[in-house]
C-alpha cells in the first residue's frame, strides 16, 4: 500500500489535526470533538446553519467545503465509513444560531440512518428545528423510477453552494431546504474509473480493472458501475457520462453549470481534454456552459477516473452560483 | 422444565458471538464486495469489538438488568460501526433489550419476542420490506423457527434452528434483486448474488447455537 | 497506459483548446499560436509582463498561473519537454506593455537555451527590454557549492506570485527582477516519489520502484534523487524533506510560507497527515508557518508522491504575499 | 584528387543520417533515462524528423546553397525539438551552415572547419567546457581525428574516423562525473554512466561514414 501514512488507524484522525492546525481561523471543533468540524465563527447567529457528514477519503468532499458562504460543519467519518449519530449531533448543536439547521448529504444507508438518530436527538434534546435533504444524482446507479434511490456523488457540491448561498441570504430554513431541492432536482452526475484506490485500514484496492480495462458508471467507493469494458478514448468516454446525464434531464435550450471532476489520480490535463470535448458537443444540443469547474472537487483518494455533473441553471440558481463562497478548500472567487 | 438464559448467559453467550464473528469476518468483506463496498467485515469487527468492551468494561459491565445490558451492548455497536448494517444491528440490540428490560432471565418465547421486537424496529428504521433483498430476509424465518421450538429445548437445539432457518433465508436472497440500500444500484445484477446482511445475522445465529452447546 | 486522451500526439493540444474554451475570458493564445498563452487583457500597458514557460504535464504549473497579480503569460511545450524560441518570442512580444518582460522559469537546460534565444530575438526585433531569473529551488538536486545547477520545482509558485505583486504595484524591470530574486534567494524545495507517471507520447513510466519503495529528492520529471529506499512513515518523510531545506536555509526564529504539494496522484489528506507532523515540528525549531499552502500546485500528471517548499519571509516578502491574484486555476483569496 | 562534397550529396547524406538516427532512438532514450530524462530518442526522432522534412518539402529542399541548406536544416530542428540536446544540435547545424555559406562544394578540410565552428558556437550557447561529460567530449576528438585524414580520403573512410573518435570519446564521458545539464544532478552518481548526448553524436558520425560508402 503506497500512501504517506504512520498508521492506518491514525490516517483519519491525524488528517483531521492537521487540517485544524492549518487552518485554525477557519475551522474548530464542535464541543472538543475531533470528527465534527464547524466553522471558527459557529453558530452564526440569526443564519440557518448547514452541515453534511460521510466518510473520510473525499477532499475536498466533504468538510472541504465547510466555510463562509456553504457549509457551517460536517460531521467526519471513517475512511468511506459513516460518521456517528453523536458526532452528527455535535456537528449540529454547535452550528445552531437558533433559525434551524439543514442536513444536507449524500444518500447512503448508514448515513441516512445515523443522520435520522441525530435529527431526533437535536429536535428531542434541544429543540433544533432539522430539515433534511439528500443528494442523490448519480445517474449510474437507479434508473429514473427509482430516482430516490440513486446515491449522492459530487452534485452534493453545487447543492452546498446553492443552500449555502441561500442561507447566506438569511432565508429561513423551509426556503433554505427549497434552495437545495430545487438545486438537486436541476444536477445530475455521473462518473468513469480507471484504477482503484486502498482504504487503509483494508490495505488492498477497493477493485481491480484490467490493464486496459475502465468502468462506466462506477460509484465513488468502488460500487458496481454500469459497463466494464477496454479504455476507451477521452471523446468516447466523456459522450458516454454525458450521454445519460441529456437522456435524464433534457438540457436543450438551457444554460449550465458543468462540472469536470477528477476522482484523484487524473489529472488535470486530462479534464481539459474530455472539456475540449464536451463544450463543443453541447453546444451543437443547444447547451449553453454558463460555468465550468474543472477540477479535483469530490475524490476518492488516488483512485483513477472522472466524473461529470450537471446543474441546469435559472435565475434563481445563477445568482446563488455567483454569491461569494470561501473555504480553505474552495473559493468561488476562482470560477468568475 | 422450561429453558432460560440468565444475564450472565446472555452476557458470555454474546462475547462468544462476538468472537466467531471477528474471527469470521472476512467472508462479509467478500460478500459485501460483490455486492456493496466490501466493509461489512470491518463493520461487524469494529461493533463486535465494542460489544466485548463493553461487556469486559464499559457500561454493559456493571449493568445487572439483562435488557439494559443488551441495550447498551447496541449502543455501543451503533457508535462504533456506524454504517447502515451497524447502525440497524446497533438498533436491533438496542430494542431487543427494551422487549428484556427488568427481567431477571429470559425463556426461549421471551428470546423470540425479543427478536421479533428488533426486526420490526428495523423495518421502521430502515424502510425496507421482507424480499428487498437484506438481512430482515434471514432474521424473519429465524422467528418463525424459534417459535416451533418447544419451551423446554436445550438453548444449543433452540439456536440451531434459528441458525438453519436463516442460512436458508440468506441463500433465497440469492434469487432476490435488491431493491434498497448500496445493493440496489446494480439494478438486476444483484440478482445471484447473497445478501451480505443476511449472511451475517446467519452466521451469527450459528455463533448462538454453538456457545450454547 | 491508463489516460484519458485520444492520441498521444493530440494530448497536448487539446488540452489547450479545451483550456481556451473553458476561460475565454481570462485567457487567449499569443498571435495565433496555441503553444503561447496570455491573459486575456494582455499586454498591460506600463505594467512589466512577467513569462515563465516549460514542458506541459505539470499543472497548474506553468500556465495555471497566468492571471491577475501573477503572470502575463506562457510559453507551453510538449509534455515534460521544453517550448521553442519562436513559442516564447511571441509570448514575450503579446505580453509587452513598454516596461520590459521578465522571464521566469525553472533551470531545465532546453528551456534556458531556448528562452536565451527568444530574448536576444526580442531584443533584437521589438526592442524590448529582458530580464531574466532562474528557478532553482531543489535542494535534493545539487549541494550548495552547486546551488546555481539546481533544478526548478514547485518554489516557483512563490516566484510568481512574489514578482507577480511586485509587478502590479507597477514597479521597474529592475524591481521586479529584483523581487522575484529576493523571493527565490529564500526559497528551498525537496520532494519524495511513490510512484511514476506516464508521458502519452512514450507510454511507458518515465521510472519504476518497487511497491514497497520510495524516492527521496526525486525530480518532477523523474531525475534521480538522492535516496531510494522502503516507504517509511510519513513523519519519517516529512522529517527527511524538511531537514535538508533546514539545513541549506536557517530558519529559526523566522517566519515561511509552507507549501506542501501532491506531485498528482496522492491525495489531500496525505498532505494534511503530513502538515500534522511539520506544524510543531517546525515550531519546537522556532520556525513560525505564516502561511500553509497544502494542495496541488506542482504535479507531473499522475505521479504519486508530495514535495516541500518554504519561503523565508519578511516584510515586504508578506505584503507582496498577500496581495491578491486570481488564475483560472489559483486564487489567492482561498489562503487568506 | 581531393575529396568534395556537393550541395546535394551533402543532402542525402543528411537523410541518410536522419533515417537512421530516427531508426536507433531507442538506445538513446535508454542512455537518457539513466542519466537524465530519457527524452532524448524522442528529441532525436523529432529533430531528424523535421530535418527529413526539410529536406523533401521544406524550405531547405529548394535552397540552391549548401551552407543555408544546413543552416535552415539546423533551425528546424531546433523547432521542433526544443530540448538541450535539440537546441544545441540545431544551433551547431545552423553555424556548421554558416560557415559553409556560399560554397559550392567542400572538401574535406571545409567539413572539420564547420564542425569545429559548430562546437565553438556551442561551447558559447551551452556554457559547456570539455570534461563536463557532454556531446562535447564526442565532438572534439571527431574533429581532430578528421585533421588527421588526407584530403584524398575516401568521405567513408573520413566520417569513420570521425566515428571512432567520436565513440572513443563517448565512451570516456563514462569516468566523468557530470557538471552540467540535467545529468549534473546526480553528482557522483553520474560517474559510469555514458553521456547520451556524446553517444549521439558517435551515431551520427557512424551513420554518416555508412551514408558514404
Ligand atoms: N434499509 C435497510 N434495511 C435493512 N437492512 C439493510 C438496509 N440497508 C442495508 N441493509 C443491510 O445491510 C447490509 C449492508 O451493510 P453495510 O455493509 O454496513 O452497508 P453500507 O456499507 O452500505 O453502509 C446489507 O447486506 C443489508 O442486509
Ligand atoms: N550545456 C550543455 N552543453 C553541451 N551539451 C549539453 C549541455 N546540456 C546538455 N547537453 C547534452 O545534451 C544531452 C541531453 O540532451 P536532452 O536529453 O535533450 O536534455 P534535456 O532532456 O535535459 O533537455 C546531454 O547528454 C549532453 O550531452
Ligand atoms: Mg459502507
Ligand atoms: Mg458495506
Ligand atoms: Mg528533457
Ligand atoms: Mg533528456
Amino acid at each position: 500500500m503506497k500512501k504517506i501514512l504512520n498508521d492506518p488507524k491514525h490516517y483519519v484522525p491525524e488528517l483531521l489535526k492537521g487540517l485544524l492546525a492549518a487552518h485554525p481561523g477557519r475551522l474548530k471543533m464542535a464541543d472538543g470533538e475531533l470528527y465534527a468540524i464547524v466553522r471558527a465563527d459557529a453558530p452564526v447567529q440569526g443564519k440557518v446553519g448547514i452541515i453534511t457528514g460521510g466518510g473520510s477519503g473525499h477532499l475536498p468532499v466533504f468538510l472541504g467545503y465547510v466555510g463562509r458562504g456553504m457549509l457551517d460543519g460536517c460531521a467526519v467519518g471513517d475512511v468511506f465509513a459513516s460518521p456517528t449519530i453523536d458526532q452528527m449531533y455535535k456537528t449540529t448543536k454547535a452550528v445552531s444560531g437558533g433559525a434551524g439547521v439543514l442536513h444536507l448529504f449524500g444518500n447512503y444507508g448508514g448515513d441516512v440512518m445515523n443522520f435520522a438518530g441525530a435529527a431526533d436527538l437535536a429536535a428531542m434534546e434541544d429543540d433544533i428545528e432539522i430539515a433534511t435533504v439528500l443528494v442523490a444524482d448519480d445517474v449510474a446507479s437507479a434508473p429514473p423510477e427509482r430516482a430516490k434511490n440513486r446515491r449522492g456523488v459530487a452534485g452534493m457540491i453545487f447543492a452546498f453552494k446553492i443552500a449555502g448561498a441561500r442561507a447566506d441570504e438569511m432565508a429561513s430554513l423551509a426556503d433554505v431546504k427549497a434552495a437545495a431541492e430545487h438545486a438537486l432536482a436541476n444536477t445530475r452526475s455521473m462518473g468513469v474509473a480507471l484504477g482503484p484506490c486502498i482504504v487503509p485500514q483494508v490495505g488492498k484496492p477497493t477493485f481491480t480493472l484490467g490493464d486496459d480495462e475502465m468502468e462506466i458508471g462506477m460509484g465513488i467507493h468502488g460500487e458496481q458501475g454500469v459497463r466494464r469494458g477496454t479504455l476507451q478514448t477521452a471523446d468516447e468516454i466523456a459522450q458516454q457520462l454525458i450521454d445519460p446525464i441529456l437522456a435524464d434531464m433534457p438540457l436543450a435550450g438551457s444554460e449550465i453549470a458543468l462540472m469536470v471532476n477528477s476522482l484523484g489520480a487524473t489529472p488535470l490535463e486530462e479534464l481539459y481534454i474530455m472539456y475540449n470535448y464536451l463544450a463543443p458537443y453541447l453546444e451543437a444540443k443547444g447547451v449553453r456552459i454558463y460555468r465550468p469547474y474543472i477540477g479535483r472537487f469530490a475524490t476518492s483518494m488516488e483512485m483513477a477516473g472522472a466524473s461529470l455533473t450537471v446543474m441546469k441553471l435559472d435565475d434563481e440558481l445563477k445568482r446563488l452560483l455567483d454569491a461569494p463562497a470561501s473555504t480553505p478548500f474552495f473559493d468561488h472567487s476562482q470560477y468568475l | 422444565m422450561t429453558t432460560t438464559l440468565t444475564r450472565d448467559a446472555l452476557a458470555a453467550l454474546l462475547d462468544g458471538v462476538a468472537q466467531d464473528m471477528i474471527r469470521d469476518k472476512d467472508e462479509l468483506t467478500t460478500l459485501d464486495a460483490e455486492l456493496g463496498d466490501g466493509d461489512l467485515g470491518r463493520t461487524t469487527e469494529w461493533g463486535f469489538t465494542a460489544i466485548r468492551e463493553a461487556l469486559a468494561s464499559g457500561d454493559a459491565a456493571s449493568e445487572p438488568d439483562m435488557g439494559k445490558m443488551l441495550f447498551k451492548c447496541g449502543k455501543a455497536f451503533a457508535d462504533k460501526a456506524p454504517s447502515s448494517f451497524g447502525a440497524l444491528m446497533g438498533a436491533a440490540f438496542m430494542k431487543g433489550g427494551m422487549a428484556l428490560k427488568g427481567k431477571n432471565e429470559a425463556n426461549l418465547s421471551d428470546i423470540a419476542d425479543a427478536v421479533e421486537t428488533a426486526l420490526n424496529a428495523l423495518m421502521e428504521r430502515g424502510g425496507a420490506k421482507l424480499g428487498d433483498k437484506t438481512m430482515l430476509d434471514a432474521m424473519h424465518p429465524a422467528i418463525g423457527a424459534m417459535r416451533t421450538q418447544d419451551a423446554a429445548a436445550p438453548l444449543g437445539a433452540f439456536f440451531t434452528a434459528a441458525a438453519e432457518a436463516a442460512q436458508a433465508g440468506a441463500l433465497a436472497t440469492q434469487g432476490m434483486q435488491s431493491q434498497i440500500g448500496r445493493a440496489s444500484w446494480q439494478g438486476e445484477r444483484s440478482a445471484g448474488k447473497m445478501d451480505p446482511g443476511a449472511r451475517a445475522i446467519a452466521m451469527m445465529f450459528a455463533a448462538a447455537a454453538r456457545h450454547s452447546a
